[in-house]
């Protein structure tokens, strides 16, 4: 339980420091970068949450995967975006 | 037990690339740091899927040992692109 | 599981750690980037080759060993591969300076 | 010693993104988001999700890496933090409590386990024997089925963005070996997870990643130019999954009666023949979405 605990306590962790560096910074990369952070902190409380006497209920783990997959297609849309948003401004 | 121990040590190898990783200087020493990191976090599984006897933990090595090399890779590869 | 084995196989871990650490200490402490990949590719893979070799003695099964190998191979070849790449990139780098 | 052990990862976890968060250089940043995506997977295997670790060593060690270091070589350097120091302030003092209430919320929340059991007793019918598997492709397979039509709706928008196709620079002649034994080992492992995620950790996903890292090695290393032609191959080949998988929707619903309902006692045959396009064709999907889409109709 106390192993459950610290882990919870690092998700939210996470969760509000990708929160703090998404509101003060201007950067993409950092905020696409921000935006990885804060889903690692919820599939960390998901799968924290997620565990019974030892044992990790499936489903939780099964939705983690899924989103792991989906961030890795957002964020190479969002740096495709980024790409293009930093040449307009060249013109 | 003592393996256990033997993992806390090995997952402080692979803490211990931090420093370089954010003092640099160059971009060489931040790649180079993260290839400790690599290193040390196969380690670290193998330590650890001995101590549980799990044998899972040695298939997760094995993707982090053959996958480790692409970030270097792309590193050196997209090198001279930079703006 | 034979207690040679297990002495064996805890021997062999700790040696690698100990190779490990003292990889980390290189790279946090050698001065310039070509004395910190001289520390990192060489103390790294023989860390790494000894702790698998360990964790195969210590686990004492077949298809383990040959998972162990074949990270040892990987990592060797990967270490071995991206020391070169880096050295020669820094290298390019700093004559054209 | 092994509380000692989570005490250090979670705090090393911490410490490494909000060091990649903080940074000015760019490289350092990406570096850092990867070494703490390592960090991240050994706490997956700790949390007892071996799954889901595999995945995150298959994904951010490889593509997620070289995607940022990419995108890190044609931006702008890093703008310099604007808000002033009072903003900040507040700012972090709301993060701060927002995470305090986030895991009070979560550490108090009754946990009434409903899913084992239902999971459990079902297993035995699903066709495979790994759980994660079974809720993936047979009990949730809906979600997978949308997930997959994420990935090609990323695709799309990429293909309309269009950016530039990478130009790797050529990396001398050590090159050769390297590629000839790490791309049939990434090969070789994507067949090897592909067929034990039926009853031990792996499945679709990870074989799709770690036969998307093969290919990216290939890439970088200068022995496949992802030429036009090539990249149409390769929408081809990211469209044939999406296929596959509603057209088994498609035909459980003629033959059950029920979407993704497969019939009794053949689940095992439908879950690896979904499985196996769908591995091809999430490689074929991650490589595009790093290497760009042709913008040219295809022929």
């Amino acid at each position: 339980m106390t192993s459950d605990l610290i882990y919870i306590c690092a998700g939210s962790g996470l969760v509000g420091l990708a929160l703090y560096r998404l509101s003060t910074c201007r950067d993409m990369l950092l905020r696409v970068l921000s935006l990885n952070v804060l889903a690692v902190g919820v599939a960390m409380l998901f799968l924290a949450s997620a565990r019974h006497a030892g044992i990790t209920d499936a489903v939780p783990q099964a939705f983690v995967l899924t989103g792991i997959v989906v961030l890795v297609a957002v964020t190479a849309a969002l740096l495709a975006l980024a790409e293009r948003v930093d040449g307009q401004d060249d013109e | 037990m003592i393996l256990n121990f033997l993992a806390l040590c090995t997952l402080f190898a692979t803490l211990a690339a931090l420093p370089r990783l954010i003092l640099g200087p160059t971009a060489a020493d931040r790649i180079l740091a993260a290839q400790l990191a690599g290193t040390g976090t196969v380690a670290t599984l193998i330590v650890l899927g001995a101590a549980d006897n799990a044998p899972a933990m040695f298939d997760t090595a094995l993707v982090f040992a053959a996958l480790s090399a692409v970030t270097g890779l792309a590193f050196v590869a997209l090198r001279r692109k930079r703006l | 599981m034979t207690p040679i084995l297990y002495v064996l196989g805890l021997t062999l871990t700790t040696a690698g750690v100990g190779f490990l650490l003292i990889a980390a200490l290189g790279v946090w402490r050698l001065p310039d980037v070509m004395s910190r990949l001289h520390a990192l590719t060489k103390a790294d893979t023989a860390g790494l080759t000894l702790i698998a070799l360990g964790a195969a003695c210590l686990t004492g099964r077949l298809d383990t060993l040959l998972a162990l190998g074949l990270c040892i191979i990987l990592v060797g070849l990967s270490g071995a591969t991206m020391g070169h790449l880096i050295a020669r990139t820094h290298l390019s780098e700093t004559d054209s300076e | 010693m092994s509380l000692a052990f989570d005490i250090l990862l979670t705090i090393g976890i911490f410490f490494t993104a909000a060091a990649t968060l903080g940074m000015r250089d760019r490289v350092g940043s990406v570096v850092g988001f990867v070494v703490a995506g390592l960090l991240v997977a050994l706490s997956w295997v700790r949390l007892g999700a071996p799954d889901v670790a595999l995945a995150e060593a298959a994904i951010g060690a490889g593509l997620t890496g070289a995607l940022l270091l990419r995108s890190s070589g044609r931006l702008k350097p890093v703008e310099r933090l604007i808000s002033p120091p009072s903003h900040r302030f507040i700012v972090a003092l709301i993060a701060a409590a927002f995470a305090g209430a986030l895991a009070w919320a979560v550490y108090t929340a009754s946990g009434a386990a409903l899913y084992p059991a239902l999971v459990s007793e079902r297993l035995a019918s699903s066709g495979v024997t790994n759980p994660v598997t079974a809720v993936l492709l047979n009990f949730r397979a809906w979600d997978t089925l949308l997930e997959i039509a994420v990935l090609f709706a990323a695709l799309i928008l990429v293909r309309i963005v269009a950016p530039a196709v990478p130009q790797p620079v050529a990396l001398g002649e050590l090159m050769l070996p390297f590629a000839r034994i790490i791309v049939p080992m990434c090969a070789f492992l994507a067949g090897h997870l592909l067929w034990q995620g039926a009853s031990v950790p792996g499945g679709a996903f990870q074989a799709g990643a770690m036969l998307a890292g093969g290919l990216l090695v290939l890439m970088l290393g200068g022995f496949a130019a992802p030429t036009p032609r090539l990249m149409s191959w390769g929408a081809m080949l990211a469209l044939v999954g999406l296929a596959v998988f509603s057209l088994a929707a498609l035909g459980a619903e003629v033959l059950t009666g029920t979407l993704l309902l497969y019939p009794d006692g053949t689940a095992k045959f439908w879950i690896l023949g979904i499985e196996a396009a769908l591995t091809l064709s999430i490689a074929a999907m991650l490589c595009l979405l790093f290497c760009g889409v042709p913008r040219r109709p295809l022929k």
